[in-house]
C-alpha cells in the first residue's frame, strides 16, 4: 500500500499535464472533473496510505521509495524518491484534503472564467508540487517541490493577468520568496559540502554526530535554512510579498496563501529540527523572528479594511505563532497549529470568497454589513472560522493549538517570559482584529446588494471545514481538559516526546488565555458594534490617523524596501539600459574614426607635400638607423 | 688643383641655389648649366675625366638643352615670371626650406662623424670606363638601353596626339 | 689630382642634394620641379664618383652613366607629361594637380 | 646551351618580345595581333622560367643571378602578367580614345623585364636599372589614357615621386659603396662576415636613404602618399599591375637583399623597419577605414598589406622567408583578382573606372558571379579562411611570434582588425538590396577572357586556402638557398634578433 | 572517416543548397533537412559505437580519432576526435541545425539557396570546432564559423543589421587573432622544448613553459573564448548581434556559437595550462560572477525582447564562466548541462520572439501586452522558457546552474554565494518578459494566428529535451564523464586553488 505514495503527487501532476495540454479547449465539465478528481482521488489514496501507515507501522516508523536517481554524480546522488513519516504524513493528509475541498469550493467558483482550465491546471500543479515538498526524501527533491509551489503561486496570484497589478504582486511574492530560496540554496551547497549528503533523514544523523552544538557550521546552516524559511512562510523581514498576494483569486489565497505554501517553511524547519537543535542561537532567532512577527502582523491586521488583507496579515501573524513554537522547540505544537491554522484559515478565505462573490466581488469590509442574516452559510462559517482563530475557548479548535504554544512557550521563556507575552497579546488583539471584521461584515446596515446563491460545491466545503475548525483540535488537549496527547505521540517518533505541562499555573494561564481572547471578542463587540463616539473621535486624531496609515502599510516596510532596494535597483537598471561598457568599444571606434580624418586629411593631393612627406621620412628612418 | 676643387665648388652650390630660387626659367635652366659645368670641373679634379665630359654633353648639353626648349615652347615669359615670383613667398618656401637644411644639416653630421676616406689618385680612364661596361656591366648597359626604349615609348605615346591637338 | 680629404666633395654632393630637395619642396612650376630632380640626380652622381675616387675604380663612372640614362629618360617622359598637364590644367601649378587626394 | 644562356632563356623571351613588338609596331598598328604576340612571349617566359628553375644558382655576369627564388617569383609575376594582358585587351578596346594602344604592351613588356631583373640582381648597378626600367615604364602605362586628366596628374605624381625616391636610393648606394668599394650584395656580405660592422656610419645612412627608396615603391608609411593617387588615376589594369608587380618584385629583392648583406646584423636598421612596418600597418588601415573610393580603398590595404609582410622580413627566419614568399603569392592572386573585377566593372570610355564605393551597391544581386568573386577576394584579403590570405596571414604571424616580436605583431593584430572593418563595409555595400539607379551598374559585357581568369583566380584561392601544401612546399624549395645565406648570419634561429638590444621583447616569452 | 563526414556532411549539403534555389525555391529547405538529418545519423552511428572506446595512452577515451596529413611541413595535419564532450555539443548543434532549418521554412523567402548554404556553412564550422584536435584546424573551423555567420546577420537580418554584423565580426575575429598569436606561441615554445614544431593538442598537452610564459599564452586563449562565450566586458557584441540576427541565426549563435568559447576553455585552456589557469581561476570566476549579475540586470532594463534574451544569454553563460573554474566534476557535469540547457532554452525563447516578430512586426516589449488573450500557445511556450530561463527545478536549467553553484562552492564558497545572487536577478527578468509581452492588458491589434503545427512540433521536442534534462540528465553525465575524464586527466591533481586547497 505504501508502495503507492508516488501516485499522491503522481496524480494531480497527471491532472495538469493534461489541462496544460489542453490548452483551453476542453469543456469546463471534463476540467472540473479532472481538477477535483484528481485530488480527491490523491487524498483517497492518502487516506489509505494513512491508515496503512498507522495500523501496520512500517520498521522505524518511516518508510522511503525511490523512483530514479536524479543524478549521479560521484557521491552527489539525490533521488526522485519519496519519504513518509508520521510528519509528512499529516502535511500530506492537510495538503490533499484541504486541497480537495478548496478545488472544490473553486469549481463553481470560478465558473465561468475565461481561465477555468488554467486554474485547475495551476492547482494541479501546485498540490504535486506541495506534495513533492513535503513528501521528498532529499532536500533537492524537496527544494523542487519549494519552488514548485513558488511559481504555481506565481502564476495564480497573477492569474488575473490583464491587471498589471496583478503581475507586479506576483513578481513580488515570487522574488521576494526567491531571495529566501536563495539562502535556501546556499544552504544546500553548504550541507552537501560538508556532510556529503542531501538525503534529510542520513544529513541529520550526520549533522548531529559530526558537528558539536553551537559550533559554526550548523549554526550557518541553520541561518540559511532559517531565511529560505522566512521567505516561503512570509515572517518577518520577508513577508511583505503575502497581503499583495491577495490579488490572486480567494481559493488561491485559501489553499495556497493560507493553509499550504506559507506553512513550508514550518515545515521545513520541523523537519531539519535536528539541525536547529545544534544551533540554539538560530533556533531563538525563530522564536524571535516568529514573536515580533506575530505582534506586527496583529497589529497590521488590525487596520486593514479589504477582508482577505485581514486575514492575509492574519496568515503571517499565525505562522508567527508557529515559528514561535518551533523557536522554543515545540515542535509538533507547530505542526498542530499548522494544521488547526489550515482548517480555520482556510475557512476564512472561502467564507470570505463566498460573500465577495455575491457581492459583486467587493472586499471593502466597510461596504460590507448586515450580512448576517442575508448569507447565513457565508455567515456561519466565517464566524466559526473566526472563533476558531480568535481561540475561543474549548469548543474551538484554534484553542487547543495556540494553548500548546503559548505553555511551551510559558516553559521555555526563562525568567522574563517576553515571548508568552507577546504570545498573549496577540492572541488578545487576534481577537479583536476578526471579530472587528465579523462585526463590520455582518452586522449593521446592509451596504452593498446581494445577488446569486451557492450551489453544493459551496456549501460543502464551508461545512466541512467549519467541521474541522471545531473539532479538529480534540486531538491534542492541556492537562487541565483532558491531556489528549494523540497528536503529539503519533509525532513522537519524529520529534521525541514532548514535556507534559502541568499543575495550577498551568490551569490559571490556561484561564488567562481563554480571558485574554473572549476580552479581545468583546472589546471588538464594544467598539465596532455599538460605534461610540468617543472612540471614532479618537480615532480620527492626527496623530492615531497617521499610526492607523502606518499599520495600515504593513509598518512601512514596503517603503523601506522601495527605497533601499528596489528603487536603486531601478535606478541602476536605467542609469544603465545602453550597457556602459559598450561605451568603452564606441570610444574606440570613434578613436579610429578621428584618426582617420586626420590621416585622411593629410592626402591633400599636392606633389611638394607628399615630397616632403618622403623627405621628412627619410630624415627619421636616417636618424633612426644612425643616430639610435 | 685643390683650389680649381674650391672654386668649382663654390660656383657650383652658388649657381645651384639661384638656379632653384629665379623666377624666370629661362635664367634658373642657365644657372643649372653654370652650375652642371662647375660640377663637371670637380669630377675633373676627382680624376674622373670620361664623366666630366658626360656631364657636359650629356647633362648640360643635352638635357637642359631640351628642358630649355620646353621652356621656351611653353612661353614661360614675364607673366610666368611674375607667377613665380608671387608663388616665391616666405609662407610657401620657409617650411620646405626648414626641411631641406635639417635633411643636410643631419646627413653632413652623420658624414663629418665618420671616414670619406682619401682618393686612391689612382686615374681612371675611359678605356678602363669602357672595359668595365662592357665587361662585367655589359648587361646592366644592354637593360639601360630598354630602360631609354621604355623612356622612348613612354614619351611618344604621352606626346602622340599633341600635334593633333595642336 | 685632388689631395683633400673626400669628405669635401662629399659634402657638396649633399649641398647639392639638399639644394635639389629644397627645390622640389620650393617650387610649385612643374618645370622648376623636374629641374630640382635633375639638381638631386646629379648630386647623386657626384657621390658616386667621389666613391670611385676613393676606391680607384671604374663603377663608380659607370653608375655615373646610368644615372645619366636615368635622368635623360625621366627628362623625357617628364616633358611630355608636363605638355600634357599643361594641356589640360593650362597651368604649370603643381599645386592645381590635386584632382587625386583624400 | 650553357647553363647561362639557359637560365637567361625567360629575360631573352621578355626582351625578344618587347623588341619584336616595337618592330612591329613600326611595321603595322594591330591590336589584337600584338596583344596576341604579347601574350604568347609572356606564356614562353612563364614556360621557360619553368623550365629552366635552375637546381644550383646560375651566375649571369657578376650583376646577376638566376636560382629558384628568382624562378619562383619570376613565375609569378610573368603571370600576373599575362593576368593584366588578358584584362587590358578587352579595356583598351573599349577605352578607344583615339591615341595609339600597341605601345602598351610594349611597355608592360618593358615593366615586366624590369621586375625581372629586379628579380635576378644581385648587385646596385642592376638593381637600380631594372627598378628604374620599371617605374620609367609604369609612368608611360599610369598615364596611358592621356585623355584623363587623373591619369595624368597621376603619372606626373609618380614621376616625380619616384623621381626624388630614386635621388635617395642612389645616394644610398653611393655611400654604401663610399664606404666599401663594392655594390656586389655578395661582395658586401663577405665583407661583414670577415669584419662584423661596428659604425659604419655611411653604410648605415647610406642603407636608410635605400630605404627610403625601397619604401617608397612598396609605398610604406611616410613613403606611402602617393599609392591612393596613383592607384585611381591609373587605369584599372595598370593599377593591379602597379599594386602586384612593381610591389612583389622590389619586396622579393629586398628579401634577397637583406639575407644576402646579413642585414639583421644592424639592429638599428631592424628598428627602422619595424617602425615603418607599424605605421604602415595602422595609418595605413586607418586611411581605408571610411574611404568611399574602392580603388584608394586598395591602395591603403595594400600600404597595411606591405606592413604586414615586413613583419616576415623583421622575423628572417627560413619560417619568415617562406611565409613572405607565400604572402607576396596570396597577396599577388587576390589584388590582381581584385582589379580584375574592377576592370570587368569599368567602362574605360565613360573617363574613369568603377571605383565609386556607392555603385557596388547591390552588386550582389546584378552581377552575382563579379560580386560573389570579390567577396572571395575580400576575404582573402581580410586573412578569413578558407582562402589563402588566411594561410598566408598566419604564416606571417607565425613567423613573427617565432621570433617574439610583440610590437609589430600588436600592431598587426590591430590593424588586421580595423581592416576587417573596411573589408566588411564593402561587402555590405556589396551586399546591400536594390542597386541604386542614381549609377546604373557597370558594363554587363564583360570580357569572357577575363572572367576565366577571375575564376581560376577564385579556384586558386579556395584550392591553396584549404591545401597549400604543394605551394608550401615549391616556396621552400625555391627559399632554401636563400634561407642557406641567410644562415650564415643566424647560426642559430633565434638569437640573432633577440640579442639585440633594441628590439622589442615579450615580458612574458622564456628568458 | 565517419568524423571527416560529420564536418563535411553540411558543407556539401551547403554546396548543394545554394544553386538547388535556382531549381526550386523549397529545394535547399529540404536539402538542408535532409543534409542534417543524414549527419545526425552519422553521429548516433558514431554514438552507438562508443561502447568500446578508443584508448589513448594518458590521453583519455575517444569515440573517434581521425588524422591525415594536411600541411605537414608546418606540423599542421587534420586531426579529429570525439569523445562525450563533443559528442553532447554536436548532439546540440545538429538538434538546433535542423530546428533553424524548420523554422526558416516561412520565414526565410528570400535567397533561400544562399541562406541555407550560409546556415549549414556555420554549422560545419562549429562541429570542426567541436572535433579539432589540431589547433591549426581548430583555429580554422573557428574562422570558418564567422563569415557564413556574418552574412546571415548581414543579410537576413532586422534593421540595424550591418552594424551589429560588423560589430560581431570584429570582435570574434580580434580576439581570434590573439588566440592565434597564443596558438603560435604555444607551438613555438613546444618547437623550443622538444625539437617537433606541432599543433596537435595531444602532442602540446604537457608542453613544459615559465609560468609567465604559461600565462601570457593562455591569456591570448582565453580572450578569444571570453569573447564568445561571451564575457562581461567582452559581451558588447551580443545583444547588437542577436537581436539583429534572423530568428535561426540568433538560435544558432545563442545556442550553439557561444558554446564554442565554453568548449575552449574546457578543451584547450585549462589542459593546456593547468598552473596557469589555476593562477587565473579566481580572476575568470570573478567575471563569471560580474557577468552573471551584469547581463541580468541589463537584461532586466531592455523593452526589446530578443535584447532582453540576448542579455540573459550573457548571465546564463556567466555561470558556465564560473563553473569552468572551479573544474571539480561537480562543476564541468554542471556546465555541460548548463550548455545544452541554455542552448534550447535560449533557442525557444528566441523562436518565440521571432515569432512574435512575425506577427507583430516589432520586438518592442511596450507595445506587445496581454498576448496571452490571442496567442495561448505561443504564451504558454514563451513562459514556459522563461520560466526555465530562471532557473526552475525540474527542468535543464536549474540542473546545470545548481550543479555548477555547487560546484563552485566546494572550490570557492565566496563565489557560489555571489552566484547564487543571480538567481535572483534571472527571475526578475525573466518574469518582466512575460509581464510585458504575454501579461497585461492587450495592446497590440489582435494578431493574425497562433503556432502552427512544425512550429508546435519544434517546441514540444524542445519542451521534452529541456523537462529531460532536468528530470533525468544522468545519461548526459554517463556521455559526458568520459569526455571530462579525458580533460581533468589533463590536470590530474585538479585545479589547485589560490588558497592552495585541493577541491
Amino acid at each position: 500500500m505504501l508502495h503507492a505514495i508516488w501516485l499522491v503527487p503522481a496524480i494531480p501532476l497527471l491532472g495538469a499535464v493534461i489541462l496544460i495540454i489542453g490548452c483551453g479547449r476542453l469543456p469546463s465539465l471534463l476540467v472540473s472533473i479532472i481538477g477535483v478528481g484528481s485530488v480527491a482521488l490523491s487524498a483517497i489514496i492518502a487516506s489509505f496510505i494513512s491508515i496503512g501507515f498507522i495500523t501496520t507501522p512500517p520498521p522505524g516508523n518511516a518508510f522511503t521509495i525511490i523512483l530514479w536517481h536524479w543524478m549521479a554524480i560521484g557521491s552527489f546522488s539525490p533521488a526522485i524518491g519519496f519519504y513518509l513519516d508520521p510528519l509528512s504524513l499529516i502535511m500530506m493528509l492537510v495538503v490533499t484534503i484541504i486541497g480537495f475541498f478548496i478545488l472544490l469550493y473553486s469549481s463553481e467558483f470560478m465558473a465561468g472564467d475565461e481561465g477555468y482550465s488554467r486554474f485547475f491546471a495551476y492547482m494541479n500543479l501546485f498540490v504535486a508540487a506541495m506534495l513533492v515538498l513535503v513528501l521528498a526524501r532529499d532536500l533537492l527533491f524537496l527544494y523542487a517541490g519549494w519552488e514548485g509551489v513558488g511559481l504555481c503561486s506565481y502564476l495564480l496570484i497573477g492569474f488575473w493577468y490583464q491587471d498589471p497589478a496583478n503581475g507586479l504582486a506576483a513578481r513580488k511574492a515570487f522574488i521576494v520568496t526567491r531571495i529566501g530560496d536563495t539562502g535556501l540554496m546556499i544552504g544546500l551547497f553548504l550541507l552537501f559540502t560538508h556532510l556529503g549528503t542531501l538525503e534529510i533523514q542520513p544529513l541529520m544523523l550526520r549533522a548531529t554526530q559530526s558537528w558539536p552544538a553551537g559550533s559554526t557550521m550548523p549554526t550557518l546552516a541553520a541561518v540559511l535554512i532559517l531565511i529560505g524559511a522566512i521567505g516561503k512562510s512570509a515572517q518577518i523581514p520577508l513577508q511583505t510579498w503575502l497581503p499583495d498576494a491577495m490579488a490572486g483569486p480567494t481559493p488561491v489565497s485559501a489553499l495556497i496563501h493560507a493553509a499550504t505554501m506559507v506553512t513550508a517553511g514550518v515545515y521545513l524547519i520541523a523537519r531539519t529540527h535536528m539541525l536547529f537543535a545544534l544551533a540554539p542561537a538560530v533556533q531563538m532567532a525563530v522564536a524571535v523572528i516568529g514573536a515580533a512577527t506575530l505582534l506586527v502582523a496583529a497589529f497590521a491586521a488590525l487596520n486593514q479594511h479589504d477582508i482577505k488583507r485581514i486575514l492575509a496579515y492574519s496568515t503571517i501573524s499565525q505562522i508567527g505563532y508557529m515559528f514561535l513554537a518551533l523557536g522554543v522547540g515545540a515542535w509538533s505544537a507547530a505542526i498542530f497549529h499548522f494544521m488547526v491554522h489550515a482548517f480555520f484559515k482556510a475557512l476564512l478565505f472561502l467564507a470570505a470568497g463566498a460573500i465577495t462573490m455575491r457581492l459583486h466581488h467587493e472586499h471593502d469590509i466597510f461596504r460590507m454589513g448586515g450580512l448576517a442574516r442575508r448569507l447565513p452559510v457565508a455567515f456561519w462559517s466565517f464566524f466559526i472560522g473566526a472563533a476558531s482563530l480568535a481561540a475561543l475557548p474549548l469548543i474551538t479548535a484554534g484553542f487547543y493549538s495556540k494553548e500548546m504554544i503559548l505553555s511551551a512557550t510559558w516553559a521555555e521563556g526563562g525568567r522574563i517570559p517576553v515571548l508568552w507575552a507577546a504570545g498573549v497579546i496577540t492572541a488578545f488583539l487576534t481577537s479583536l482584529y476578526i471579530f472587528r471584521a465579523v462585526f463590520i461584515v455582518f452586522f449593521g446596515d446592509l451596504k452593498t446588494p446581494v445577488s446569486g446563491h451557492y450551489g453544493p460545491r459551496i456549501t460543502l466545503p464551508l461545512i466541512a471545514l467549519s467541521l474541522l475548525a471545531l473539532i479538529g483540535g480534540f486531538v491534542e488537549t492541556p492537562e487541565g481538559l483532558g491531556g489528549i496527547t494523540l497528536f503529539s505521540k503519533f509525532l513522537a517518533s519524529v520529534f521525541g516526546e514532548a514535556p507534559v505541562v502541568s499543575g495550577s499555573a498551568a490551569n490559571l494561564r490556561l484561564l488567562a488565555a481563554s480571558l485574554v481572547s473572549l476580552a479581545g471578542a468583546g472589546l471588538a463587540y464594544a467598539l465596532y458594534m455599538r460605534s461610540s463616539p468617543r472612540f471614532t473621535a479618537w480615532a480620527a486624531t492626527p496623530a492615531v490617523l497617521g499610526w492607523r496609515r502606518f499599520l495600515f502599510t504593513g509598518w512601512g516596510f514596503d517603503r523601506l524596501y522601495n527605497a533601499l532596494a528596489v528603487r536603486p535597483f531601478l535606478a541602476i537598471v536605467r542609469v544603465n539600459r545602453n550597457d556602459a561598457v559598450d561605451y568603452v568599444y564606441q570610444i574606440i571606434a570613434l578613436t579610429c574614426r578621428m584618426a582617420h580624418q586626420f590621416l585622411h586629411q593629410s592626402q591633400t593631393g599636392r606633389i611638394r607635400w607628399y615630397a616632403g612627406w618622403l623627405a621628412a621620412g627619410s630624415l627619421v628612418t636616417i636618424a633612426i638607423s644612425v643616430l639610435q | 688643383m685643390n683650389d680649381a676643387f674650391y672654386v668649382a665648388s663654390g660656383i657650383a652650390v652658388l649657381s645651384t641655389a639661384l638656379a632653384i630660387t629665379r623666377a624666370n626659367g629661362v635664367h634658373a635652366l642657365l644657372y643649372l648649366v653654370i652650375s652642371l659645368l662647375a660640377v663637371a670641373l670637380v669630377f675633373y679634379t676627382l680624376g674622373a675625366a670620361f664623366a666630366a665630359a658626360l656631364e657636359v654633353i650629356v647633362y648640360a648639353g643635352a638635357i637642359i638643352v631640351l628642358m630649355v626648349f620646353l621652356v621656351m615652347m611653353l612661353n614661360l615669359g614675364g607673366a610666368a615670371a611674375a607667377r613665380e615670383t608671387q608663388w616665391m613667398k616666405p609662407r610657401v618656401w620657409i617650411g620646405p626650406a626648414i626641411l631641406g637644411i635639417v635633411l643636410e644639416a643631419e646627413i653632413v653630421s652623420i658624414l663629418a662623424r665618420g671616414d670619406a676616406g682619401v682618393p686612391s689618385l689612382a686615374v681612371i680612364l675611359p678605356r678602363d670606363v669602357g672595359i668595365a661596361m662592357f665587361g662585367p656591366y655589359l648587361l646592366c648597359v644592354e637593360l639601360a638601353s630598354m630602360l631609354l626604349l621604355a623612356a622612348l615609348a613612354g614619351a611618344y605615346r604621352l606626346a602622340y596626339l599633341e600635334r593633333a591637338e595642336g | 689630382m685632388l689631395t683633400v680629404p673626400l669628405l669635401q666633395p662629399l659634402l657638396l654632393a649633399v649641398l647639392l642634394f639638399a639644394l635639389g630637395l629644397t627645390g622640389v619642396l620650393v617650387r610649385r612650376n612643374f618645370v622648376f620641379i623636374l629641374m630640382s630632380i635633375e639638381i638631386m640626380l646629379n648630386a647623386a652622381g657626384l657621390a658616386f664618383i667621389v666613391a670611385a675616387t676613393r676606391w680607384g675604380q671604374a663603377d663608380g663612372q659607370v653608375m655615373f652613366a646610368f644615372i645619366l640614362v636615368l635622368a635623360a629618360s625621366e627628362v623625357a617622359v617628364g616633358l611630355a607629361l608636363i605638355l600634357r598637364i599643361r594641356h589640360r590644367l593650362t597651368t604649370l601649378d603643381a599645386d592645381a594637380a590635386d584632382l587625386l587626394r583624400g | 646551351m650553357s647553363p647561362e644562356l639557359f637560365a637567361a632563356l625567360p629575360f631573352l623571351a621578355l626582351s625578344v618580345t618587347a623588341v619584336a613588338v616595337m618592330l612591329l609596331i613600326a611595321v603595322r598598328r594591330d591590336h589584337r595581333l600584338i596583344a596576341a604576340i604579347t601574350l604568347a612571349g609572356l606564356l614562353l617566359a612563364l614556360i621557360a622560367t619553368g623550365a629552366t628553375a635552375p637546381p644550383a644558382p646560375v651566375t649571369l655576369t657578376p650583376m646577376f643571378q638566376v636560382d629558384g627564388f628568382t624562378s619562383f617569383f619570376l613565375a609569378l609575376i610573368i603571370a600576373v602578367c599575362i593576368a593584366v594582358v588578358l584584362l587590358s585587351y578587352t579595356y583598351l578596346n573599349q577605352m578607344d580614345d583615339g591615341g595609339p594602344v600597341e605601345e602598351y604592351y610594349l611597355l608592360l613588356l618593358l615593366a615586366t623585364l624590369g621586375a625581372a631583373a629586379l628579380l635576378a640582381s644581385m648587385h646596385f648597378a642592376s638593381f637600380f636599372l631594372g627598378l628604374e626600367t620599371l617605374s620609367i615604364a609604369l609612368i608611360g602605362l599610369i598615364a596611358y589614357p592621356v585623355k584623363r586628366a587623373r591619369a595624368i596628374e597621376a603619372g606626373l605624381k609618380y614621376l616625380v615621386l619616384a623621381g626624388v625616391s630614386s635621388a635617395f636610393l642612389l645616394f644610398g648606394i653611393a655611400l654604401i659603396y663610399l664606404d666599401f668599394g663594392t655594390m656586389s650584395f655578395t661582395a658586401l656580405g663577405r665583407i661583414w662576415d670577415t669584419n662584423p660592422p661596428h659604425g659604419d656610419i655611411y653604410a648605415l645612412a647610406g642603407f636608410a636613404m635605400l630605404l627610403t627608396g625601397i619604401g617608397f615603391k612598396l609605398s610604406l608609411v611616410p613613403f606611402h602618399m602617393w599609392a591612393p593617387d596613383i592607384y585611381e588615376g591609373a587605369p584599372a589594369p595598370v593599377t593591379g599591375y602597379v599594386a602586384v608587380v612593381s610591389k612583389v618584385a622590389v619586396f622579393a629583392l629586398l628579401l634577397r637583399y637583406f639575407a644576402l648583406i646579413g642585414g639583421y646584423r644592424f639592429p638599428s636598421l631592424l628598428w627602422a623597419i619595424s617602425l615603418l612596418a607599424i605605421l604602415s600597418m595602422l595609418a595605413g588601415n586607418l586611411l581605408a577605414l571610411l574611404q568611399d573610393n574602392i580603388k584608394r580603398i586598395f591602395a591603403y590595404s595594400s600600404i597595411a598589406h606591405f606592413g604586414y609582410v615586413l613583419v616576415a622580413l623583421l622575423a628572417g627566419t627560413p619560417i619568415a622567408l617562406q611565409a613572405a614568399s607565400y604572402y607576396l603569392t596570396a597577396y599577388a592572386v587576390t589584388t590582381i583578382g581584385a582589379f580584375g573585377v574592377i576592370t570587368l566593372l569599368s567602362r574605360p570610355g565613360i573617363g574613369h573606372d568603377a571605383d565609386r564605393l556607392e555603385s557596388y551597391r547591390g552588386l550582389m544581386w546584378s552581377h552575382p558571379w563579379l560580386a560573389g568573386a570579390l567577396t572571395v577576394l575580400l576575404l582573402s584579403l581580410a586573412g578569413l579562411p578558407p582562402t589563402m590570405g588566411f594561410v598566408a596571414e598566419i604564416y606571417v604571424i607565425a613567423s613573427g611570434v617565432g621570433m617574439q616580436l610583440l610590437l609589430p605583431l600588436a600592431a598587426l593584430i590591430a590593424g588586421s582588425v580595423i581592416g576587417l572593418y573596411y573589408y566588411l563595409r564593402i561587402l555590405a555595400v556589396l551586399l546591400s538590396p536594390a542597386p541604386s539607379l542614381a549609377s546604373p551598374p557597370a558594363t554587363p559585357k564583360t570580357s569572357p577572357t577575363g572572367g576565366a581568369m577571375l575564376g581560376v583566380l577564385v579556384i586558386l584561392l579556395f584550392a591553396l586556402g584549404i591545401y597549400p601544401a604543394p605551394l608550401i612546399s615549391a616556396i621552400q624549395h625555391a627559399t632554401a638557398g636563400l634561407a642557406r645565406s641567410r644562415a650564415i648570419y643566424l647560426a642559430e634561429d633565434n638569437t640573432a634578433v633577440t640579442q639585440s638590444p633594441g628590439m622589442p621583447r615579450s615580458p612574458g616569452y622564456d628568458q | 572517416m565517419m568524423l571527416a563526414w560529420l564536418m563535411a556532411l553540411p558543407a556539401i549539403g551547403g554546396l548543394l543548397a545554394w544553386p538547388a534555389a535556382l531549381w526550386h525555391r523549397a529545394a535547399p529547405r529540404w536539402i538542408s533537412l535532409a543534409a542534417l538529418t543524414l549527419d545526425l545519423l552519422v553521429l548516433l552511428h558514431l554514438w552507438s559505437g562508443s561502447s568500446a572506446p578508443i584508448d589513448i595512452t594518458g590521453r583519455g577515451q575517444w569515440i573517434a580519432i581521425l588524422q591525415l596529413p594536411w600541411i605537414p611541413q608546418l606540423g599542421i595535419s587534420f586531426q579529429l576526435g570525439l569523445d562525450g564532450l563533443s559528442l553532447l555539443l554536436v548532439l546540440l548543434t545538429l538538434g538546433l541545425g535542423i530546428i533553424s532549418v524548420i523554422i526558416s521554412w516561412t520565414e526565410i523567402t528570400e535567397r533561400t539557396g544562399f541562406f541555407h548554404f550560409n546556415l549549414l556553412w556555420t554549422l560545419s564550422g562549429t562541429i570542426g570546432v567541436f572535433l579539432a584536435l589540431d589547433l591549426f584546424l581548430f583555429f580554422f573551423t573557428w574562422e570558418i564559423m564567422l563569415v557564413p555567420m556574418y552574412f546571415l546577420i548581414a543579410l537576413w537580418g532586422h534593421e540595424n543589421r550591418t552594424y551589429a554584423a560588423i560589430k560581431f565580426f570584429l570582435f570574434t575575429q580580434g580576439s581570434g587573432l590573439v588566440m592565434l598569436l597564443a596558438i603560435l606561441a604555444l607551438a613555438f615554445v613546444h618547437q623550443r622544448e622538444t625539437g617537433t614544431f606541432t599543433f596537435s593538442y595531444f602532442q602540446l598537452l604537457g608542453t613544459k613553459m615559465q609560468p609567465a610564459t604559461e600565462m601570457w599564452i593562455m591569456l591570448g586563449f582565453i580572450l578569444a573564448f571570453v569573447v564568445k562565450l561571451p564575457a562581461v566586458p567582452f559581451h558588447t557584441w551580443l545583444p547588437d548581434a542577436h537581436t539583429q540576427a534572423p530568428t535561426a541565426g540568433s538560435v544558432i549563435l545563442a545556442g550553439v556559437l557561444l558554446k564554442t568559447g565554453a568548449y575552449g576553455l574546457l578543451r584547450f585552456v585549462v589542459p593546456l595550462f593547468p598552473l596557469a589557469a589555476s593562477r587565473f581561476a579566481p580572476v575568470a570566476m570573478l567575471l563569471g560572477v560580474i557577468g552573471i549579475i551584469y547581463g541580468a540586470l541589463l537584461a532586466f532594463g531592455q523593452n526589446d525582447i530578443k535584447r532582453l534574451v540576448a542579455y540573459s544569454s550573457v548571465s546564463h553563460l556567466g555561470f558556465v564562466l564560473l563553473g569552468i573554474f572551479a573544474w571539480n566534476t561537480l562543476a564541468l557535469q554542471g556546465v555541460v548541462v548548463q550548455m545544452l540547457a541554455h542552448g534550447i532554452s535560449t533557442g525557444a525563447l528566441f523562436i518565440t520572439a521571432g515569432a512574435l516578430q512575425e506577427r507583430l512586426h516589432t520586438r518592442d516589449m511596450s507595445r506587445f501586452g496581454g498576448l496571452w488573450a490571442n496567442l495561448p500557445r505561443l504564451s504558454a511556450i514563451g513562459m514556459f522558457f522563461a520560466i526555465a530561463s530562471l532557473g526552475l527545478p525540474g527542468l535543464g536549467n536549474f540542473i546545470g546552474e545548481f550543479l555548477i553553484l555547487l560546484g563552485t562552492y566546494q572550490a570557492h564558497p565566496a563565489f557560489a554565494v555571489a552566484g547564487t545572487l543571480g538567481v535572483i536577478t534571472a527571475a526578475a527578468y525573466a518574469l518582466i518578459m512575460v509581464q510585458k509581452t504575454f501579461h497585461g492588458p492587450p495592446r497590440a491589434a489582435a494578431p493574425a494566428a497562433d503556432l502552427h503545427a512544425p512550429h508546435m512540433a519544434v517546441m514540444a521536442v524542445l519542451i521534452a529535451a529541456i523537462i529531460w534534462l532536468g528530470l533525468y540528465p544522468q545519461p548526459v553525465f554517463d556521455v559526458a564523464t568520459s569526455g571530462l575524464a579525458n580533460l581533468q586527466a589533463a590536470t590530474p591533481d585538479g585545479l589547485l586553488l589560490a588558497d592552495g586547497r585541493p577541491p
